[in-house]
């Protein structure tokens, strides 16, 4: 044991050198395999229903259809590799994950087939799971109360949805939206009323029925 | 004869195929050159074209204990021997009709057409066969033939046992 | 051919004029259209991400309603207006085929709500209906007002044709095209149309969100379209309701329309702007309202 | 007459046909019964089983058995038979392949007894009463005996020597036979007592069969009036001439009726039905599925057109049942 | 009614059967426990000696049978190892060494069916064990057997005249054997005909290759008919009957000498129609000849176009010019037959249609154009005369060039095409050579194997090429900023910087993969041979036999047999040639005896067979009233055997108990097998 050397002991701002944060401009760009995770591609694999996750080249076709791809800190193609790699931190943690607008442009492009847009959800999901998203960053707020209110109702109420997602992420984007959603409210295309389905009994069994078996199977 | 058990627990079915030398034997090659990995329950008797599989050898492979057959031969139009496979899928026709009535299911026996360069078709044909067979669980005619025929074992027996103090 | 209809919550929202053009349109093609009975929401976008086995479970249990309300020997076709919508329920739908023992865990769960899913329904696009079921012949015979003159922007956006419908090209999609001819109008050819308009992201990240919708309007614009055309209840209020956020960011001047598809087959169909809801819009048409009084367009 | 060979005859699952064509030898039947001794023959003669008992082991030269074996009865006295016979003979269809009744192995013992005793609407049986193996009845028992889960050919129960094919045997077969038992000149075991070859060989109407037949349709007798020159499978209609072991001089042709195989295969085939299946399919015209079996959907029931005498004797015996 | 008799001996013979089994190095040794199955096949009734080898296809391994069967005097060998496609004449000959008849030998392939398809050694081992078991039971029945010869015709058909066909042609006509040489278009030449320049020496096309058409032409030993398909072949190796159809060119080929006066003659004075060779980028006239080079020399006629096919109301000017009344406008197609020992398909290619990447812009933006395209551009006999110019007139300041347009795609064709990355960089230099625009390669991988190609690149990039690693997603005329606008914009991320691009060019180049001909599938039924999954011709093997089929005697060359450049196509064609000289020289060749016979005594002559056969090889015998097999038309299938309902005709190597044998061999093992793998499996 005495031969393995922690590797975090060579991190720039670690107490053993004497950098400490002063040259910031000096990034450190090396990955060890210890850093790894070596089965993060099966896990993402079996979450995106596919392995063809393993085949790609690499060309970059999905990166340069994708709409918002000039936004991520790691291009979709970069991500497909970070994942086959198992850089299982770096991915979690990137924008790329929720900067997605699910509109499958890459997915039908991909010359290999590969459902990218799925691999994203499979990320987003596994994200949450691992507690990764940062807390004031609106989308995964956004997916977890839409979640829950669906939960509950049935149905989505646009209205009371997006005043609580503002104010749990950014109060003063709420304020700045106040005259669009008065318009909304005056055309009668907004309500603050909460929509629900009738049966909701069913509902609830439901997706109590879901968490029973997945429990069933987690034993 | 295994304890039947102790086979139903860990039931392989036991398929016999006959593949056409031109096109399914080639794919069935070609599949083992690209390393496909597919069930190990098929047996494959190499024969030069599907025209020669005489129904009697479908009807003796269950006999003799096949869980399914499974036929293989070049598409329609692209027979090596040109019509070899008309003749077999005629026959295979009315062979599932006579299967039918004799309680043989339907899917214990196969026809299938898989061109030279169709590997992948034969893993996904062996698979999905052996799955779907595996399914229907064994068809074991000779032990149940065995089992029928114990019946006039017993007789034999006593026969044997009773003959002496009633005549003697 | 009865078809059920699957609103989504948008078209009882946001989306609300969406809703009461397609069935003022529907009635007047003397289609016969039936809401599904309690429905609930799909699951869409956001829902994916948190819990795909319930999500998918949700969008099955408003399958398993379609198959409930109509009997066994009817097909049943389910009008999914919505682009969210039409594609969870399509994937959902194509999902439960692929996957056997996804299928198993949410049949049990249905069972035990009370419902039996058999895999019968099929998840159809309003377009697709219109396009292939009535036909733009039918369509062309019923207007009574058409659109000469009016140069329309089709815009699909994402998830209509893409990624599991099969109705339509998926990077040149025409149906909707095929309808604005119908009904007199022309098409603007803009390599657009399926761009995404960052809806998704125009209300939690406008940062990302905004300049999508912005670059649309925009070429829409520049190709001298009178009003852009959507099928997705989302891209419509993204395009139009934001477009003084737009103007504000981009130090621009963009004034367009942008109608449902289903508002102007209804104009051509001679039906009152009021019962097509376009007295909710923000930013109304006004080109085409121009042309259809016989003035001249004013282009901005 | 001590010198004389003795013969025996027995019957068992069998419509009595075969026991009727040993009287059809006519006047031969003088020659015969000059030659042998019948020491045994149930149908003509009272015997008992006892007597049959009392012979000698090896007693009796050769036995005529025919009839397919269903009982329990059958069976015991079948190897009864054998032990006391040098020769068994199958005699007839049901003895050398199962016959007409083996098309019973289509079905269960369970089912037959239902349709036999309760279903058949000539039954009146709301009691469902059923034949008991046993009954005591004044402190005697009575029993009967049982009938098997299969109809079986005589070889599947024991030992047979040679086989005189025939629904029921020609008198010329049997003739024939009788003289090659009394010549000592015996041929190897187990064989058919009929030429090696298909039913064509002697066919009359050998000459009309076209080369190619390219069925379209197939006929049942019934359904087309025959022409009585022409080749049958020429007319559509499904014969079994080609894959039937020769012998009865064409007999039904002659009757202008379709072979039904009743003489069974020749020696290089195991199955019969099958291989007239493969004949005929083979020459079927069309190609595509469909068309296919819409040909075959004229023959309703293959077991009982290519199976009707041998389905005991084909490869597969009886209906699988799948648990 | 058992086939083998308990004590293990048919009619009289006491078979002494020796059996080997294969470690093939690791190939089978790693899946299958050889051992095992050698010491089952000991156990086994009639098994001699039962031995393991690692390689049993080697000199010592064929060794090890023949001291076997000379010292242990056995009379039946099984062999478990590879397909029987590929070694069973190897150990047949090496049988034969040992004095004993060939056929009493038998194989059980236990690598391609066993070893590579199973990931269990258990379940591997107990398939291996049943398979032997079958060949074991199968091999009692074995008979001596001889083979057949037959003659091979020495006349060879070459299908397809582009330079693969061309250089076969040649080969074959220079070793003195005569050659049929039918191409469908007007002229010989193919594809490389249309190129500017071929990669990476830049020699013209047209200067190495003109010369070896002419060649073709006034080659004794050549017949060349152009504007010709086949359209019926019968027969079999050494001996086929191939029917050709010649289409009528409306000229008589024999009387034209190509001095064009008719074309000049022709009442339209300016050509109004796509001219095909200059891919639709030039007009010709209705009666035209493709190329100053076409090979023969001759004009045609295109019916579609020419007044007088369609109003009969022409002057028929063309016909005056005509010194030597060449011009015959009722000419009607020609039928000929001629008997060749063997066939050279080289069909070519063709390349893949943009239109079906519809996000690329081809025939959407005119300045969108295909590479075939762009050869005739900047060739100087093309339709601008070589001057690389946009569709509006303008020199080009900046071309894009997109590779693997309908390659390594899974919505277009999954297969790499091998040449565009080469023949991009040779347009690239083409075009900046006759610019000096900047040039674009976007590139998944830059695939340059061979001699002189990476070199070459090597080349391109200190020329200035620009490099882009990204598959491009679009070609869109949306512009984002003013130095858009009026261009077409290529959207693509530069992988190896990270970083999405937009870059606009004034012409696109499309690097367009190759594809199967259309009718491939019509010509392998013609020719009885098959296509592999992507459609090319597949060869008999892919590294073994190359440029053989399946089809004794028919062989492949070039582009019909998957993607390949022109130094690969006319290497092929010379092995085509070989492999058909070969045969020629040999004179005959042995055919397997698996033909079928009928015994006499047993045929009821019920014809039931007759009309089974494809080759008409069963007749009947008026005389003896039964079926008769020529077994010299006899390819073998066993269609008859399978059908004759009195079990009369026998297949050799196939014969009925045979096959019963070894289902019952495969069978019976099972249940032991059950039993064993429950052991293991405890």
């Amino acid at each position: 044991m005495d031969t393995t050397i922690d590797v975090k002991s060579f991190a720039p701002n670690g107490k053993q050198n004497g950098y400490n944060g002063k040259a910031k401009m000096i990034n450190r760009k090396i990955k060890y395999e210890s850093e790894l995770s070596s089965d993060f591609k099966e896990t993402i694999a079996e979450l995106a229903h596919g392995e063809k996750l393993y085949g790609c080249i690499q060309c970059g076709t999905c990166s340069a259809t994708c709409p918002v791809s000039h936004y991520m800190d790691y291009t979709p193609r970069k991500i497909i590799q970070m994942v086959r790699e198992g850089f299982r931190d770096d991915v979690l943690k990137s924008s790329t994950v929720w900067l997605c607008a699910s509109c499958y442009s890459c997915t039908v492009e991909c010359p290999k087939g590969i459902k990218i847009t799925d691999v994203m959800y499979a990320l987003k999901r596994e994200a949450i799971s691992a507690g990764y998203f940062p807390k004031r960053f609106p989308t995964p707020v956004l997916a977890e109360n839409f979640f829950a209110q669906v939960l509950n109702n049935g149905r989505n109420s646009e209205g009371p949805l997006l005043m609580k997602m503002y104010m749990k992420t950014n109060p003063f984007n709420a304020l700045k939206n106040t005259m669009l959603a008065f318009r909304l409210w005056k055309t009668g295309r907004l309500t603050l009323k909460t929509e629900h389905t009738k049966d909701r009994k069913s509902l609830k069994k439901l997706l109590g029925s879901i968490d029973k078996q997945k429990e069933a199977l987690a034993k | 004869m295994p304890n039947p058990e102790k086979k139903e627990k860990k039931f392989e079915p036991k398929i016999v195929a006959f593949f056409c030398n031109w096109c399914t034997y080639t794919a069935a090659d070609l599949a083992g050159v690209s390393r496909l990995k597919y069930a190990p329950n098929v047996r494959v008797i190499r024969i030069m074209c599907s025209g020669r599989v005489d129904p009697q050898f479908i009807l003796q492979a269950f006999a003799s204990g096949a869980d399914g057959v499974l036929i293989g031969g070049c598409h329609p139009g692209d027979c090596h021997y040109s019509e070899g496979n008309y003749k077999m899928l005629r026959r295979f026709r009315l062979l599932q009709r006579v299967l039918k009535v004799l309680g043989i299911a339907e899917e214990r026996c196969r026809l299938e057409w898989i061109s030279a360069s169709e590997g992948d078709k034969v893993k996904t044909v062996i698979n999905d066969m052996v799955e779907k067979v595996r399914n229907l669980g064994p068809l074991s005619i000779p032990a149940k033939m065995s089992d029928i025929d114990e019946e006039i074992k017993e007789l034999e027996k006593e026969i044997n046992r009773e003959e002496v103090p009633q005549h003697a | 051919m009865r078809y059920l209809y699957y609103p989504g919550c948008s078209l009882k929202s946001t989306g609300k004029s969406y809703e009461e053009s397609l069935l003022a349109v529907f009635k007047a093609l003397k289609m016969d259209v039936v809401e599904i009975n309690d429905w609930n929401c799909c699951g869409a976008t956001a829902y994916m991400a948190v819990d795909e086995t319930k999500a998918f479970a949700i969008a099955a249990r408003n399958l398993a309603l379609a198959e409930e309300q109509f009997n066994k020997e009817e097909e049943i076709h389910v009008i999914a207006p919505c682009s969210a919508c039409y594609m969870v329920l399509l994937k959902t739908k194509m999902f439960l085929e692929q996957n056997l023992a996804e299928k198993g865990r949410i049949k049990n769960a249905l069972k035990e709500s009370g419902l039996n899913y058999e895999g019968k329904v099929k998840i159809r696009h309003p377009l697709d209906v219109l396009v292939n079921d009535i036909g733009v012949k039918e369509i062309a015979k019923a207007v009574t007002h058409p659109l000469k003159g009016v140069k329309v922007a089709s815009y699909y956006g994402c998830q209509t044709v893409r990624p599991y419908s099969t109705f339509d090209d998926q990077r040149e999609p025409h149906t909707m095209d095929d309808i604005t001819a119908a009904i007199g109008a022309e098409s603007v050819d803009w390599p657009l149309k399926t761009r995404c308009c960052g809806a998704s992201l125009t209300g939690t990240i406008d940062r990302v969100g905004l300049p999508l919708s912005f670059m649309i309007l925009k070429e829409a614009s520049k190709r001298r379209a009178d009003v852009v055309s959507t099928s997705c209840p989302l891209c419509q209020f993204n395009l139009e309701c934001y477009q003084d956020n737009m103007n504000k960011q981009f130090r621009n001047d963009i004034h367009i329309g942008v109608v449902y598809f289903s508002q102007l087959m209804g104009l051509a169909l001679g039906i009152d702007p009021k019962t097509l809801g376009m007295n909710r819009l923000f930013v109304p048409p006004e080109n085409v309202y121009k042309i259809m009084k016989g003035g001249e367009k004013v282009y901005v | 007459m001590p010198d004389k060979p003795k013969i025996g005859f027995y019957w068992c699952a069998s419509c009595g046909g075969c026991e009727e064509s040993v009287v059809d030898l006519a006047e031969d039947i003088v020659m015969v019964a000059d030659a042998v001794d019948i020491v045994f023959w149930p149908v003509a003669m009272d015997f008992k089983k006892a007597d049959v008992e009392a012979m000698e082991d090896g007693s009796i030269l050769a036995t005529m058995i025919n009839g397919a074996i269903r009982t329990s009865e059958q069976e015991e006295m079948a190897r009864l038979i054998r032990r006391k016979s040098k020769i068994v003979i199958a005699y007839g269809s049901c003895a050398h392949m199962g016959g007409i009744p083996s098309l019973a192995n289509e079905f269960t013992r369970e089912q037959i007894l239902e349709y036999m005793y309760q279903e058949a609407p000539s039954v009146v049986n709301p009691e469902k009463t059923r034949p008991m193996l046993e009954f005591k009845h004044n402190s005697q028992t009575v029993t009967l005996p049982e009938i098997r889960n299969l109809v079986r050919t005589l070889d599947q129960v024991i030992d047979v020597d040679y086989y005189l094919p025939g629904c029921p045997p020609t008198p010329k077969l049997l003739k024939a036979a009788v003289l090659t038992l009394l010549s000592g000149e015996y041929p190897p075991k187990g064989t058919v007592l009929s030429p090696d070859e298909a039913l064509c060989e002697e066919c009359p109407r050998k000459e009309s069969k076209p080369t190619d037949l390219a069925f379209k349709h197939f006929y049942r007798p019934h359904q087309i009036l025959f022409d009585n020159k022409k080749c049958l499978l020429a007319q559509g209609v499904v014969c079994m001439g080609p894959a039937t072991r020769a012998g009865c001089e064409a007999l039904c042709i002659n009757g202008n009726m379709p072979c039904s195989g009743c003489f069974g295969p020749t020696s290089r085939v195991r199955d019969q039905g099958a291989k007239i299946l493969s004949s005929i399919c083979s020459n079927i015209d069309p190609k595509e599925e469909i068309a296919i079996d819409a040909v075959l959907d004229d023959i309703p029931d293959p077991i009982g057109t290519f199976y009707r005498y041998g389905l005991a004797s084909s490869l597969l015996r009886k209906k699988v049942m799948e648990d | 009614m058992s086939n083998t008799n308990g004590n293990g001996t048919i009619k009289g013979i006491t078979p002494r059967i020796g059996f080997y089994i294969c470690h093939c190095g690791h190939n089978i040794a790693a899946m299958v426990d050889v051992e095992k199955v050698q010491k089952f096949v000991a156990s086994l009734p009639g098994v001699v000696v039962s031995r393991d080898y690692k390689y049993m296809c080697s000199d010592p391994g064929q060794e090890l049978v023949q001291k076997d069967i000379k010292e242990l005097k056995l009379n039946r060998i099984v062999v478990a190892s590879c397909s029987p496609l590929l070694h069973e004449h190897t150990f047949r000959r090496a049988v034969e060494k040992a004095g004993l008849n060939p056929f009493f030998f038998h194989m059980v392939n236990i690598r391609e069916n066993v070893s590579w398809v199973t990931d269990n050694r258990e379940q591997a081992t107990a398939k291996a064990n049943a398979l032997a078991r079958a060949a074991i039971q199968r091999v009692f029945f074995h008979k001596s057997l001889e083979t057949k010869k037959v003659p091979i015709n020495p006349d060879v058909l070459i299908v397809g005249g582009g330079i693969a066909g061309i250089h076969a042609a040649l080969t074959i006509a220079n070793a003195g054997k005569h050659v049929y040489l039918v191409e469908r278009e007007p002229t010989i030449g193919g594809h490389m005909a249309m190129f500017d320049k071929t990669f990476p020496t830049l020699d013209c096309a047209a200067c190495i290759l003109t010369p070896k058409m002419s060649s073709v032409k006034n080659h004794p030993n050549i017949t060349l008919w152009t504007y010709s398909e086949v359209e019926k072949v019968e027969g079999f190796v050494g001996n086929y009957k191939v029917n050709i159809k010649r289409k009528p060119r409306y000229v008589i080929e024999e009387l034209c000498v190509g001095c064009m006066d008719c074309i000049d003659a022709c009442i339209y004075k300016e050509a109004k129609y796509p001219d095909e060779f200059n891919q639709g980028l030039s007009k010709r006239k209705p009666i035209y000849i493709p190329f100053p080079q076409a090979t023969p020399q001759v004009v045609l006629f295109d019916p579609e176009t020419c007044i007088d096919f369609k109003s009969h109301r022409c002057k028929k000017t063309c016909i005056e010019a005509c010194d030597r009344k060449a011009i015959d406008l009722k000419q009607v197609p020609e039928y000929k037959e001629i008997n060749v020992g063997t066939v050279i398909l080289a069909t070519g290619f063709k390349t893949y249609d943009a239109e079906k990447s519809p996000q690329y812009g081809y025939k959407k933006f005119p300045n969108v154009f295909t590479s075939l395209e762009i050869e005739r551009i900047v060739n100087a006999s093309g339709p601008t005369n070589g001057e690389v110019l946009t569709k509006e007139g303008n020199i080009p300041k900046s071309v894009g060039i997109i590779h693997c347009v309908g390659s390594r795609d899974e919505k277009a064709h999954k297969w790499c095409s091998r040449v565009c990355c080469m023949y991009s960089l040779k347009l690239a230099h083409l075009i900046k050579e006759h610019t000096g625009a900047e040039v674009y390669n976007f590139y998944i991988d830059m695939r340059t194997p061979g001699k002189g190609y990476e070199e070459f690149y090597d080349k391109l990039m200190n020329e200035g090429v620009h490099f882009v690693r990204g598959r491009v997603a679009e070609v869109t005329d949306w512009a984002l900023i003013p130095e858009e606008e009026h261009k077409l914009t290529i959207r693509v991320e530069d992988t190896l910087i990270g970083v999405v691009r937009r870059i606009p060019v004034d012409m696109v180049v499309l690097a367009v993969g190759m594809e199967p001909r259309e009718d491939a599938q019509d010509i392998r039924r013609m020719f009885n041979i098959s296509c592999s999954t992507e459609g090319f011709f597949l060869e008999r093997h892919p590294k073994l036999a190359p440029v053989s089929t399946f089809t004794d005697g028919i062989f492949i060359a070039g582009g019909c047999q998957g993607p390949r450049d022109i130094p690969d196509s006319v290497a092929q064609a010379g092995a085509a040639a070989a492999e058909a000289l070969s045969l020629i020289s040999a004179g005959s060749i042995e055919l397997e005896p698996n033909t079928a016979s009928i015994i006499e005594s047993f045929c009821s002559g019920c014809k039931s067979c007759i009309p089974l056969c494809p080759y008409s090889a069963i007749s009947f015998n008026e005389g003896t009233k039964k079926a008769v097999i020529n077994e010299a038309l006899c390819k073998g299938c066993g269609t008859c055997v399978a059908a004759c309902p009195s079990g009369s005709i026998i297949q050799n190597l196939f014969e009925d108990e045979q096959i019963f044998s070894e289902i019952d061999g495969l069978l019976k093992f099972a249940g032991i097998e059950l039993e064993e793998m429950e052991v293991v499996n405890a």
